[in-house]
C-alpha cells in the first residue's frame, strides 16, 4: 500500500500470519519460563524442608544427628538431579541470563540448604566452584558427550545471596544450641558470622536492594548471636573452671537420654 | 580452622566484589553508547514533533526522510554496543539499552506507516537498525521489544488525525483509524499481558479517540470519496 | 503420663499438618481454572471488539451469536471450579475470581443487550453461566457481583453510538441512549456507594456521550423514523 | 415492549437493594459480637495476670477456676455471632474475629496447660467454644486459628518460669521446659510459614529462656526432687 | 508509704478507688462521645440519601422537580430536629471543641446536603449564618427558656468542608444536566465553581491536609464542569441563533412528556 | 444575579480566612508558651537523668527536691497558658499543649514516687500544676492527659531498677516491682485503648523487666529481709 | 583526668550549642520572609484566576495590570531576604524559597504573555523581581528556578484555550496554541530531565489538549481569519 | 514578528542549554569525588569491624593505627573536591557529600575514643580531614556534620560493650558506659531536635543497653577493681 491508499485485505491476512508467528515464538519463550518458574518453586519448598529438618538437630544424639544429615544429603543429591537437572536441560542452548529471573529464588534457597548442611559438616561455609561444579551436569551417555556440559549457572549475586539467608537459619540454631548447652557451636557460629559481616562490609555501596534489605536482617541476626555468645560467658564467669563439669555432669543428670552430654 | 575458615569467606566476598565491579564497568561503558542511542532517538522525536504542525502535515514525506537519515545512524551505534556486550550475556545488560531500542523501534514503525501505511515487521525493522531477530545471533532484537515498540506509536497517530482535520486533510484520520483497527487485530491474537497489556490499552484508547474524529467527519459530511466503502 | 501425651500431641499435630498442605493445593487448583476463565472473557472480549468495525455495526447478531458460543464453555468451567472449592468455602476464595467473573457477566449483559434490547437480570445470568444465584447454594454468582458486571457495559455502548453513526447506523444510537437512561433509573435505586458508585459516574458521562450523539443527528435532521416507538 | 421491560428492571433492583442493606445490617451486628468477645478476652487476660504475682504462683489453681468461668461465657457469644452469620457466609465474616478467636484459643490452652500440664487439642479447645472444628458444620474454629493462638501462650509460661524463681517455687520451671520441649517437637511437623513461623521463632526464645532459669537452678542445686520424674 | 516501706494494702485499694472512679469518669465522657459519633454517622447516611435524591432531577418536569425538593427540604428539617437536636442536647454545657471530631463527619454531610438543595432552590450557595442558625434550637418550654439556647456547633471549617463537597455534586448535577440539554444550570454551575475556586485560592496556603484534598477533587470537578460548558458552547455554535430553538423543538418531539422542554 | 451570588461566596471565603488567622494567631501565642513549658520538661529530664548514675541513687532525695524547684515554675505558665486560650476553647487547642502537659505529669508522678513510694492522684498533680481537675473550670489539667502521663514514668523506672543493683542498691527493684504491680492493677481497671494502650503495653514490658532483675536477685539470694513477705 | 576531659566537654558544647541557636534564629527569619512571598504569591493567583471567568476574558490587560502592580512587591521581600542570608550561604536556604519563587516566576511570565504574547526571558523575569541573574552575584535568580517556573504557566493556557472558546473568544486558542509550540521548540533544545522533564510532559499535554480546541474549532469553520496561514 | 520573536527564544535556549550542561559536569565530577571518599569510609568501617572479634578485643591499638593510616587519605580527597565546588555553592551540593562526611567523622572519633577515650572536638576532627571549621572559608567541615558524626559512634561501642564481656574483658563496659554518660550530658546542652534528636535517642538506647550489661556483670561480682568509685 501507498501513502493515501487503504491497507488491502492481503495486508491484513499478511499481518495476522506475521503476528501468528510472533505469537507462537512468545509462547514457546514464555512456556519455557513458566516450566523453570514452577520447577524453581518446587526447589523451593524441598530447600526450605531440608532446612527445616536441620533445625531439629540441636538437642538431639550424635548418631540421630548423622541420620539426619544424610537424609538431609540425600533430599539435595535428589533436589539437583531431577528439579535442578531439569531447569539445566530447559536451559540448554539459551541465554541463561534470560530466564535467570525464574530460578533465581529456587536457586537461591537451594544454596541456602546446600551450605547450611555443608557448614553443619565441615563448619565451613561452602564455596562458590563447589556450588557450581554440583551443578554441572557431565555428559549422560556416549551420544551426548560431545556437548557442552549441562549446567545451572550460578551467579556470584544468587551465590552471596543464598549465603545471607543462611545467617538466619544459623542464628536460629544458635539460639537453640544455647537451650541446648552446646556452647562451643554457639561460639562457632558467631565467629562465622562475624566473618561473613566483614566480607559483606568489604563489600562497600551495594547496589542491590534485595541484599541490602537482607543486610539488615543479617545484622539483627548477628546481634542476637553476639549476644547469645556474652550471655553463655555470664554463665560461666559465675562458676571457677573446674567446678564447671561437675555442674554440668549435675545438670546433664536429669536430661533424657536423647539429649547430648557436653 | 576458624582463621581458616574467615579466609574462606574472605576469598568468596573478594570474588563476589570484584564481579560486581567488572559487571559495574561493562555496565557503565554500556551505558555510554545507550546515551548515545538516546541522543538519536530524541532528534527523530522532535523531527518528528514537526508532522503535528499545519506545514508539518502537508510535508509529512520530508520529514520522514530526516528522519530516516537520523536513524541511520543506529545501526553504527549498536554494532559499537554488541562489541561491548559480552557473548552470551545479552540478557545480562538487555534492561539497560530495553527501553530506548523500544524507542526507536517506536520511531522507525511510525516513519515506515507514514511512508508505507503498512506497519513495519520485526525482520525489517531489525534489519534496518543493523540487528538480527534471532537470539542465537547474540546480540539481536528482542521480539518483545520490537512488539512493545512498535505498539507505541499509537498515541501520535491519534494526535495526529486530530492535528489532521485542524490542517483541513479529513482523508488521514479514516487511514489511521483503518491502520489502528489493524493493529488491534494483530495484537489481540497475542493475548497481551504485563507490560505489553498497558501499551494494548493506549492502543484501545487512540483507536477510540480517532474513532470520535471519524464520527464527527462523517457526520457533517466530511468523508473523503474512497474510505466510503471501509468506514 | 507426658510421654503418652506427647504421642497424643504428636499424632494430633501430624493431621493437621496434612490439613494445612491440602489447603495449598485447592488454592493452587482454584487459581488454574480462574486462568481459564480468563482465556474465555478474552475470547469474548475479542469477538465483541468487532461489533466496533463498519461490517461490524451490520453483523451485530452475528457477532452475538460467536460470543454465546464463547461464554457456554464458562457454565463448565464453573462447575469445575465448584467442584474444587469446599462446601461453604466460598468466601474464602472468592476475591481470586471476582474480577473475572465480573468481566463474564458485563460480556453476558452486553450481548444480551444487542441481541433483545435489554438488561438481563442476576437469575438470567446466573443460570446462563450455570450458577445459583442464592448464597445458600454454595457456589453462586454473588449480587455485588452482577451488580458491578452489569455496569461495565455501558462505555462500549457510548463507543458503539460513535462507530454506528460513522457506519451510517443512524438509529442505534437513540435506541442506546434509552437503555442507558433506563439503567440510570435502575442502579438510582440502589444508592451506589464505593466502586459502585464509580461506575455509576462512568454510565453518566456515557449518557452524556449518547445524548451529544442524538442531538447531533437530530440536528442534522438524521432522527430515523423508525426510533420513534423506542425514543 | 420496552416499558413493561423497564418496570421488571426496577423492580429487580428494588429488590436488589434491599439485599445490599441487609448485608451492611449483618456486618455491624457482627461486629458489635466481636467486641463482647473481646472483652470477655479481656477480662481473662486480667486474671491471669496475677499468677505472675508471688501470691499467685500458689494459687494458680483459683485463678484458673475463675479463667474457666469467665470463658464459660464464650459459647454463647460465638452462638450468638453464629446465628447471625448466614450459612456458607463464615469466611465472608472471618477476619473481623479472627484475631480475637486467636487470643481466646490461647488464653484457653494456657489455662488447660496450667490444670493439666498438656496441649489442649483443636477439637477439645473448638468444643469449650462452642464450636465445631470441621468446615463443612459453617461456623466453626479454624485449624489456622488453632494453631495460631495455640503458639500464643509461650511467652506467658517463660515469664511465668522466671516469677515461679521469685516466688521460691523451683519446680514450675523445670515442667515449663518440658512443656515448650514439647510444643517445639510438635509444631516442628507443621513445618511453619508465614506468621506462623514468627511465632514458632518466639517459642525458641521462650524455651531459651526457660532453659537458662533451669541451668541458674541447677548450677546452685535449687533442683527440687519431685521434677525428676517430669523432667 | 515512706521510702523504702512498701505500700500497705489500704494504699493498693485507695489507689484501686481513684481508679474506679477515673473508670468512671472515662467511661461517662467515652458514652457520650460513642453517643455523638453514632448520630453523627446516622446523619451521614440521611444526608446522603437526600443528596442522591436531588441528583435525579435533570431530566424532571418542573413539578417532579417540586415534589422532589419539597421531600427533600422535608428530610432535612427532620435530620435537624431528631438527630443533629440530639447532639446538641448531647453537648449542652460541655466545650463543643472535645467531641468536634466525633461529629464533624455527619455535619459535613448535612451542610453538603443543605447547601446542595438551597442552591437547587435558590441558586445561591447557602451562609454559613443560615446554617448555624438552622442547628440553634430555640427554647422549648417555659421551664427551659432561661437556659442558654441549644445548638450545635459549626465552625466556619466544617462549614468551608461542606461547601468543598458540594462542589462534586455540582459537577455530577452538570453532567447530567448536559445530557437533558438543560443549558443554562450548566453555565450557573459554571460560574458558582468558578467564584469559589477563586475562594478557595484567596485562602493562600491551607493547613489542612482535608482541605487540600478537597481542593485537588473540586479542581477536577471544575475542569469536567468547563469542559462541559465548552462543549455546550460548540454545539451552539454551529447553529445561527435564530435557528436554535427550530432545532430543539425538533430534538425535543421524540422526547417523552417528562423531559422539560427547554 | 450572579455577580451578587459570587459576592456572597467570597464574603463567606473571607470569614473563614480571617477565623483560620485569628485561630493561628492564638495558636503562635499557645505555642510560645508552650515552648517555656517544654523547656522546664526538658530542664527537669536533665536532672532526674543523674538518678541513674551509681552516685545519683543515694542523692534521690535531693535530685527530688531539685526537680521540685524546677517543676515550681509550671504552675505560672499555665497561668499564662490559661489566658490566653479564649474560655470555652480549652479543646481547640488542647493538642498544642497535650505532649508537653503529659511530660510534666510523668515528670512529677516520678517524683512523688521517688520520695513517697505512691502513685500521685490526678487532683494532686493537677494542684501541683496550678490547674483544676473539671471541665466546667474551663483550663484543666485533662484526666486523660493524667492517665497517659503518669503511666509514661515506667521505663524510667525499670532502668533505675537495673542501675540501683550496678551502685549496690538491692532493695529498690523489689520496691519498684511492687509499684509496677500496683500500677498493672489500677490501669488494668481503665479497659486501655488506643495511645493509653500502647503506654499500657510499655508498663507490662517494664513490669517484666524488673521481674528478671528480681528473680536474678532472688536467685542469688541478695533478697533484702523485709520484701520477704511480698517477693 | 576524667574529670578535666570532661569538662573541655562541656566548655566545647555550651559553643557549639549557641552556634546551632544563632542559625536557628536566621533560618526562622528567612522563613519570615518566605511567607510574605509566599502571600503575594498567592494575591496574584488569585487575580489570575480571573481570566478564567465568561467576563475575565475580555479583561485580561485590566486582569495583568493589577498582577503587576501586587508583583511590584517582590522585589522589596527579595532584598530583605538577602539581607538576611549570609553570603555564600544562599544555597543553604535555596529549597525553602525555590518553590516560592518558581511560582512568581510563572506568575511573571503568564503576566508576560498575555501582554506581549512572547516568553519573558530569564534576565527580564530576574531584573523584575530585582535579582541577579548570575552566581557570582551570591543572591540570583537561578537558572533552573527560571526555567521550572516559566515551564509551569502551561496548565493554565490550556484551561484558558478551553474557557475563551466558552467566552465565545475563538482567536485565542489559536494563538496559545502557538506559543505553547514555540515552547516546545525552545525546551526541546535543553533536552529536559527529572524534574524539568515532568514539567515538559506537562507542557505536551497543554499542547494535546489546546490542538483539540483546535480541531473542534477548525471542524466546525470557526477558524478565525488571520491564523490560517499558521493554523 | 513572531518569527523573530521565536528566533530570539530559540537563541536564549541555546544558551541556556549550555549552562545547564555545564552544570551537570559539575554534578558528575562531585560525585566521582564522592564516590573515593565512600571508598575509604567502607575500607575503615571494615578494618573497625575487626574490634568485635575475640581476638579483636586485644587488637584494638593496633586496629586503630590501621584506620589512621586509612583515614589519612581523606585530607587530600577532600581538597579534591574543595577544587572543584565553585565558590559560594558549597551548600548547592553538600547533600551530596553529606552522609560520606557525617560516617567518616564517626570513624575519626572512634578511633580517637578507642586510643585515648576521650571525644574529638569539632576543629580536631576537620583538621584531620584537612578542612576549615568556619563557613566564611567556603569548604569546611559543617558543625551539623560534626555534631551528627560524633553521635554515631554509639552503636558501636555499645555493640564493643557486649563482645568485650564475650572476649573476657570485664573493664570495658564500665568505661564505656561513664563515656556515654558524658557523651549524654554534653549533648543535652545542645536541646538536640530533628535528626539530632533521633540520634541522641540512639545514645540512650546505647547507654541503656551498656548499663545492662555492668549490672550482668555488677551482680556477678565482675567489677573491675579500679572503677569502683564511678561504677
Ligand atoms: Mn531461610
Ligand atoms: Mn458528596
Amino acid at each position: 500500500g501507498l501513502p493515501g491508499t487503504i491497507a488491502s485485505p492481503s495486508q491484513d491476512t499478511v499481518l495476522m500470519d506475521l503476528f501468528r508467528e510472533y505469537s507462537k515464538t512468545l509462547d514457546k519463550k514464555n512456556d519455557k519460563y513458566e516450566r523453570v518458574y514452577k520447577a524453581s518453586r518446587d526447589v523451593t519448598v524441598r530447600s526450605k524442608r531440608v532446612i527445616f529438618s536441620m533445625q531439629r538437630i540441636p538437642g538431639l544424639s550424635e548418631e540421630e544427628r548423622e541420620t539426619l544429615l544424610g537424609t538431609a544429603s540425600g533430599d539435595l543429591r535428589d533436589i539437583e538431579q531431577t528439579l535442578l537437572k531439569h531447569i539445566a536441560m530447559e536451559l540448554r542452548d539459551e541465554d541463561p541470563y534470560q530466564f535467570v529471573n525464574a530460578y533465581t529464588a529456587g536457586l537461591q534457597e537451594y544454596i541456602e540448604a546446600l551450605s547450611f548442611h555443608h557448614f553443619l559438616l565441615t563448619g565451613s561455609i561452602v564455596s562458590h566452584e563447589e556450588v557450581q561444579r554440583r551443578l554441572t551436569y557431565g555428559p549422560q551417555d556416549e551420544a551426548q558427550a560431545a556437548l557442552v556440559p549441562l549446567s545451572v549457572l550460578v551467579r556470584p549475586k544468587e551465590y552471596i545471596l543464598g549465603v545471607a539467608d543462611l545467617t538466619g537459619e544459623l542464628m536460629r540454631f544458635c539460639i537453640k544450641c544455647v537451650s541446648t548447652a552446646d556452647f562451643d557451636k554457639c561460639y562457632q557460629i558467631c565467629d562465622v558470622l562475624k566473618a561473613m559481616h566483614g566480607g559483606f562490609l568489604s563489600l562497600g555501596y551495594i547496589p542491590a536492594k534485595e541484599l541490602y534489605h537482607k543486610m539488615m536482617v543479617f545484622k539483627s541476626s548477628l546481634h542476637k548471636v553476639e549476644e547469645a555468645c556474652y550471655s553463655l560467658q555470664l554463665r560461666k564467669s559465675e562458676v571457677p573452671a573446674d567446678m564447671l563439669s561437675d555442674v554440668f555432669a549435675m545438670y546433664d543428670a536429669e536430661e533424657n537420654s536423647s539429649t547430648p552430654l557436653l | 580452622m576458624e582463621k581458616e575458615e574467615a579466609m574462606d569467606i574472605t576469598e568468596a566476598f573478594a570474588t563476589y566484589g570484584s564481579c560486581v565491579e567488572r559487571e559495574a564497568e561493562v555496565r557503565e561503558c554500556v551505558q555510554g553508547i545507550v546515551k548515545e542511542l538516546e541522543k538519536t532517538s530524541y532528534s527523530v522525536t522532535t523531527i518528528l514533533e514537526r508532522m503535528h504542525n499545519a506545514q508539518g502535515v502537508q510535508n509529512i514525506s520530508k520529514i520522514c526522510e530526516e528522519c530516516r537519515e537520523e536513524l541511520s545512524k543506529v545501526s553504527g551505534q549498536y554494532s559499537d554496543l554488541q562489541s561491548r556486550v559480552p557473548p552470551g550475556e545479552y540478557y545480562r545488560y538487555h534492561h539497560t539499552f530495553r527501553a530506548t531500542t523500544q524507542r526507536l523501534v517506536a520511531a522507525t514503525c511510525l516513519v515506515t506507516y507514514l511512508q508505507e501505511a503498512r506497519l513495519a515487521p520485526h525482520d525489517e525493522v531489525a534489519a534496518s537498525m543493523g540487528l538480527s531477530t534471532r537470539r542465537e545471533d547474540g546480540f539481536h532484537l528482542d521480539l518483545e521489544d520490537y512488539l512493545q515498540g512498535a505498539l507505541a506509536l499509537t498515541h501520535d497517530l491519534s494526535r495526529l488525525a486530530i492535528n489532521a482535520v485542524s490542517a483541513g486533510d479529513y482523508a488521514r484520520p479514516f487511514q489511521i483509524r483503518q491502520f489502528l483497527r489493524e493493529l488491534h487485530g494483530a495484537y489481540s491474537l497475542l493475548y497481551p499481558k504485563n507490560e505489553l497489556r498497558k501499551r494494548f490499552d493506549e492502543l484501545k484508547y487512540a483507536l477510540k479517540k480517532t474513532e470520535e474524529v471519524v464520527y464527527n467527519l462523517s457526520l457533517r459530511g466530511l468523508k473523503p470519496a474512497e474510505t466510503e466503502t471501509s468506514g
